[in-house]
């Protein structure tokens, strides 16, 4: 922390810094630089995306908040998902869909695309240019400056006479949220058990084949799924399958804790879910174009950081801010970058930048869906955590269930119900069961 | 004052292109395009002489409109001025329209602002030619040195430059008057992380663009582009994918009889003949 | 139940006719399609204390590294190759020791996703 | 009644003549013999000619007399004792000019790449790098066969065939050891044509100050003939002084993957690949090398290519002339052994 009590004389000096270029980041900066503030996007990575990594959709709720027309301005998504759901997939090679297709999924816009991020963060990037922001590539932030009171003024970055300065900064630098924590917003760091290590192939095929193993008509036309049961060994952990135009994303996150302490190797899991006779035969003769990780906060609401303090925020996966049950981040990241950039805005045009100001932030993201869900939700990973059947007893009983109900085996059917109700029990106890159940429900519900 | 002029080229990403397996051509789907390295590193020994002796450099590069982007790269890697030759008549420009047309622009610098240095990379990665720095060192009439690692001295009054550079067989230390042109290897100078205040001028930089019209300098327009070209290509394809050799199981049949194999196969391909004292 | 660190990690092991459905995959082929911009001169990450990881009995990093940084050198010492590295922190996070360093590359520097 | 003149440089350093120039006489000859019909039926004559210049370098004219070369001109002269740019692109331009070769064939070695590109553009005519391919060729709207040369791109791979019309002489450099040595024959009789061309030395420009033997340390894999490279394979710094002990038995050096290097064992001189050196020695041997595609393209194109790697799928084998699953720690010591053996039975 390098205490500076006036700016150097040819200072760099801006009204806003927002730190990372990502999905929070570039709609922070868009947001304050369309009210005329003097705003730069500091993004370490060569190009905005090129440090980002999801499964995954983006939700357009979110875009048309910031950016109300932005089909017009035709972006780089890959498909709208028109189709929606689980795969559970069986140990014995076998899978149970049970997805939603068509009807209100093929409005458009769509509700959510699936998005490659290498393509699709540039172009959002490149909206906050165009707003004004001086997008700076290249450039790793490495710590804060602040005044005699320690209010924030500014950041250093790790290029010679490499400080910034600006009386509010935006935090918005990602899981790895080392920045917030140098600021005191967070006491510890990341805990195994409450972030899930995200691993996915992009693997190409010609868009014709997409569509015939998908059964999509045309490129206008997506699935997404999400992969339960076999895909991570029945462990803690969630598969998903999502069509780009022209390649798949195929990958799985699984807590960090249990991929140390069994010691699995991501790309093994991966190659076993990839060759499940399920899956295989839909990326069969695709070429990996790309294999990568990323890590997901599944913590929410436990690991949040304080979300201000004097002269700065902080927003998106930084801020721990993702509902993991839903597939919940991305629009989460956006509109709290928004609520950001606006609470920028209030603090510029009242000349103040204290801690009381900045928090209009937290109060702008209570109002909105942020906070109350996170809230709900935040004893939804510590269930999971302590109801590992969900991962793995009770898909397999669906499996079983659902594969027993659709097999004529000419018994009486009085069998065929006690083979299914022998199918749960035996795995879990009738009284155990109807206790998870309650036990989803209220973490669920927020009681 | 030292003036150093660096001639640049924008190309594909060579160890980017992925080559599809089923039909073995080149995948240049989304291959970015980047500042020639050997052409980076000569930019970084300029830089360093110009802080050493105070000065300025002229960065120049010939291509499409796209090689803007390298053009702003060089000014946050500290040059002053990035102008981009480019115009459709010199499109497809062999090594002899190039060195022609840089040497026009070149002379054309000089006459304005007297240069003591070109920079030259030894070689662009997706050409390998090597033969731009000579080409345009002999237009110019001024003596170059090839495969520079390293440059011991620059004495503007005296008008000497003294550099190390590298043979197969040695490193000779050679001196030479200027005004000189140096093609340089990635020893010369390794990349500087840029101070932010150059990577800020940067990004608002504006490259000068230069043009067959745009008055600057002047191009015969039977030297420039394809006129001016006297190689054309005539036929291009993929070379054949290597056959794997033998492999033999040295588990199954034993070290000794492995090896004794696969040296044989060595003394019969004649690679070890010179090596074991042949004839 | 959270992972227990330092001492009190312990592995747990998959039953076996689980385990032995996981192939073994070369992970070099998958890093095949990644680009990197490698920084010569600095690395982001290195073993705070190597005596450290000589206590650490099951050296769960070997594993869980996506890209497969960490592998063990003849003489026991945990290597880092970190030009492979793809930034996901999960190494700083997962290391029951927390004795891995960890810092972002150099502006520019590291992985460069082409697809993401 | 004209000559089709076949030029070769013959490139020569402290009285030291670079193989190459033999092996490009040898092209030449090939190429001359590909017109020769055509020549006769024109009423024209084919010579292969060698020019060599240097000081006190007579002897070496013979050489190449007597691998094929009908004619060698010959500059001999205290200003071309050491081979500097200026002086020799003047001697070798003024002589072009004056006898008008069809083509002239330079070695692609650093000197040959530094001279060929300073005379081609005096000369004002077309030249393709590192060949590997030259064949004289009939071409739709030439009166002439033209020479059409083959070469290396994006970094190996593309393969471009490259043509030069109505321009002569039609140069290229030429990747040494990929065409085969010509003949030779101690009786051969041929001229040799003294051109007395005097450059000043001030027109010479630069001036050679010191020469420094790469000596000790200082690793050259870029030009060395063996390479015994090693990679993670080997677990640890100790595998190279096992590699060290055959690359020295077979006259080379050590050679390493990047993860090696980064991993400290070896430093960054000996890195092959990629972020590292492109070699091309004659023999390069594998241990312990995966083989991922940013080291295959620092190696590939190596003459001879032995692998050694315990896991039979890695894709080393794919780029090698011969593989050899098994344990490095045994395959090595055994090849040293057996090494030993030839050469004392050669002795």
């Amino acid at each position: 922390m390098t205490h500076h009590s006036t700016p150097a004389k040819q200072a760099i000096q801006f009204d806003v810094i927002v730190v990372g270029a990502g999905l929070a980041g570039s709609a922070a900066a868009m947001v304050a630089a369309r009210k005329g503030l003097n705003v730069a996007l500091v993004e370490r990575g060569q190009k905005p995306g090129g440090k980002n990594y999801f499964g995954g959709a983006i939700y357009t709720h979110a875009i048309a908040e910031v950016l109300p027309d932005f089909m017009e301005l035709n972006p780089p998504f890959e498909r709208p998902v028109t189709e929606a759901g689980f795969w559970f997939l069986h140990p014995d090679g076998g899978m149970t869909r049970m997805t939603v297709r068509g009807g209100k999924l093929d409005r458009a816009p769509a509700d959510a695309y699936t998005t490659l991020r290498a393509r699709f963060d540039p172009w959002w990037a490149e909206q906050a240019q165009k707003a004004g922001a001086l997008l700076v590539p290249k450039t790793t932030v490495v710590d804060f400056i602040r005044d005699s009171e320690g209010a924030v003024i500014g950041v250093q970055t790790d290029r010679p006479q490499g400080e910034m300065y600006a009386p509010v900064v935006i935090i918005c630098e990602g899981v790895n949220n080392l920045l917030a924590q140098k600021l005191g917003l967070k006491d510890r760091d990341l805990e195994p058990a409450h972030v899930a290590l995200g691993f996915k192939q992009v693997i190409f095929l010609p868009k014709e084949l997409i569509q015939a193993r998908f059964g999509l008509q045309n490129d206008q036309q997506g699935v997404a799924v999400s992969v339960l049961g076999d895909v991570s060994l029945g462990l803690p952990g969630m598969g998903f399958v999502y069509t780009n135009k022209d390649s798949i994303s195929v990958g799985l996150g699984m807590m960090l804790d249990v991929l140390a302490e069994y010691r699995l190797k991501p790309y093994d899991i991966l190659q076993r879910y990839l060759s499940h006779p399920a899956i295989a035969p839909l990326v069969e003769g695709g070429q990996l174009v790309e294999y990568g990780a990323h890590l997901i906060p599944e913590g929410g609401w436990r690991d949040m950081p304080r979300l201000y303090t004097a002269g700065a925020l902080v927003a998106g996966d930084a801020a721990a801010m993702v509902n993991a049950l839903h597939w919940e981040g991305t629009n989460m990241a956006i509109i709290a970058g928004k609520l950001a950039g606006e609470t920028a805005i209030e603090a510029h045009s009242r000349g103040d930048f204290s801690a009381k100001t900045m928090s209009r932030y937290e109060d702008r993201l209570r109002q909105s869906f942020i906070l109350q869900d996170l809230q709900q939700y935040r004893n939804f990973s510590r269930f999971l955590e302590q109801h590992p059947q969900f991962m793995d007893v009770y898909p397999r009983f669906l499996n079983d269930a659902l594969g027993n109900f659709f097999t004529a085996y000419g018994k009486p059917k009085k069998q065929l119900f006690k083979d299914i109700y022998a199918a749960l029990t035996q795995r879990r106890p009738l009284l155990k069961a109807a206790g998870d159940i309650i036990a989803m429900g209220r973490s669920v519900m927020g009681w | 004052m030292f003036h150093a002029l660096v001639a640049i080229k924008q190309v594909p990403d060579t160890t980017n292109i992925r080559i599809d397996p089923v039909t073995g051509t080149l995948v240049r789907e989304g291959v970015p395009a980047i500042m020639n390295p050997y052409d980076a590193h000569a930019l970084a020994a300029a830089v360093e002489w110009k802080r050493k002796l105070g000065g300025k450099i002229t960065v120049i590069s010939m291509g499409p409109p796209a090689a803007i982007t390298s053009l702003r790269e060089a000014i946050e890697m500290g040059a002053d001025r990035s102008i981009l030759i480019s115009d459709r008549k010199f499109g497809g420009a062999d090594t002899l329209a190039t060195s022609y047309t840089l040497a026009q622009v070149i002379q054309a610098i000089h006459a304005q602002d007297p240069i003591d240095v070109v920079f030259f990379g030894k070689q662009a990665i997706d050409g390998d030619t090597a033969q731009v720095g000579p080409g345009v060192a002999v237009r110019l009439g001024w003596p170059i040195l090839t495969y520079t690692i390293g440059i011991r001295n620059i004495d503007l009054e005296n008008r000497r430059l003294v550099a190390e550079r590298k043979t197969e067989r040695w490193v000779e230390i050679v001196e030479v008057p200027l005004p000189a042109a140096l093609t340089c290897e990635k020893d010369i100078a390794p990349i500087p992380y840029a101070p932010l205040p150059d990577l800020l001028r940067s990004l608002r930089y504006q490259p000068e663009v230069w043009t067959t019209e745009s008055g600057h300098c002047t191009f015969d327009p039977n030297q420039i582009g394809i006129k001016g070209s006297p190689t054309v290509v005539y036929k291009q394809g993929t070379p054949p994918l290597p056959t794997p050799g033998e492999k033999i199981n040295a588990r199954e049949i034993g070290t000794a009889e492995a090896v004794r194999h696969a040296l044989d196969k060595a003394v019969a391909s004649g690679v070890l003949k010179s090596i074991l004292g042949g004839a | 139940m959270a992972m227990k660190r330092g001492d009190e990690f312990t592995a747990k092991e998959l039953p076996k006719e689980l385990k032995d459905t996981l192939p073994t995959v070369y992970v070099d082929d998958m890093l095949m399609s990644l680009k990197y911009f490698v920084d010569e001169e600095q690395a982001h990450l290195w073993i705070k204390d190597h005596a450290v990881c000589a206590r650490c009995q099951y050296k769960p990093c070997l594993y869980f590294c996506p890209v497969g940084v960490y592998t063990l050198a003849k003489d026991g010492k945990i290597q880092v190759s970190y030009q492979a590295c793809v930034e996901c922190g999960s190494c700083r996070v997962g290391c029951p020791y927390s004795n891995i360093g960890w810092k972002l590359p150099r502006g520019g520097y590291g992985v460069a996703y082409k697809f993401g | 009644m004209g000559v089709r003149r076949f030029w070769a440089f013959i490139e020569q350093e402290l009285g030291q003549v670079h193989p190459v120039s033999w092996e490009l006489l040898g092209v030449a000859r090939r190429l001359a013999s590909q017109v020769e019909d055509e020549a006769r039926a024109m009423g024209d004559t084919v010579a292969v000619e060698g020019i060599l210049l240097g000081h006190e370098v007579e002897p070496i004219a013979h050489e190449a007399i007597k691998y094929g070369a009908d004619r060698v001109y010959l500059l001999d002269d205290p200003v071309f004792k050491h081979y500097r740019n200026c002086p020799y692109a003047a001697g070798i331009t003024a002589i072009a000019r004056k006898y008008q070769p069809e083509v002239f064939l330079i070695g692609a070695t650093t000197l040959g790449r530094d001279l060929a590109g300073a005379v081609a553009t005096a000369l004002r005519t077309g030249l393709t790098a590192d060949c590997t391919g030259l064949e004289m060729e009939e071409v739709k709207g030439s009166p002439k066969k033209l020479l059409l040369a083959t070469r290396p791109a994006y970094g190996g791979n593309i393969l471009a065939t490259i043509l030069c019309r109505n321009y002569q002489p039609q140069m290229s450099s030429v990747r040494p050891r990929v065409f085969p040595m010509p003949p030779y024959n101690p009786e051969a009789q041929g001229e040799i044509i003294r051109e007395d061309i005097s450059i000043s030395e001030e027109e010479a420009k630069a001036c050679i100050l010191e020469f420094i033997h790469a000596k000790g340390e200082s690793v050259n894999i870029e030009y060395a003939d063996v390479i015994v490279a090693g990679g993670r394979g080997l677990g640890g710094p100790e595998g190279f002084k096992l590699l060290e002990e055959l690359a020295k038995e077979l006259g080379g050096v050590v050679g390493a993957s990047r993860p090696c290097v980064d991993a400290g064992w070896i430093s960054y001189a000996h890195q092959v690949g990629q972020t590292g050196k492109t070699v091309r020695p004659k023999l390069y041997i594998a241990a312990g090398i995966s083989g991922a595609l940013q080291h295959k393209v620092g190696m590939q194109n190596a003459d001879f290519i032995i692998a050694i790697n315990n896991d039979p799928k890695a894709p080393i084998f794919d780029v090698a002339d011969v593989g050899i699953v098994g344990d490095l720690y045994q395959v090595i010591p055994e090849m040293i052994q057996q090494i030993r053996a030839l050469k004392e039975a050669k002795a």
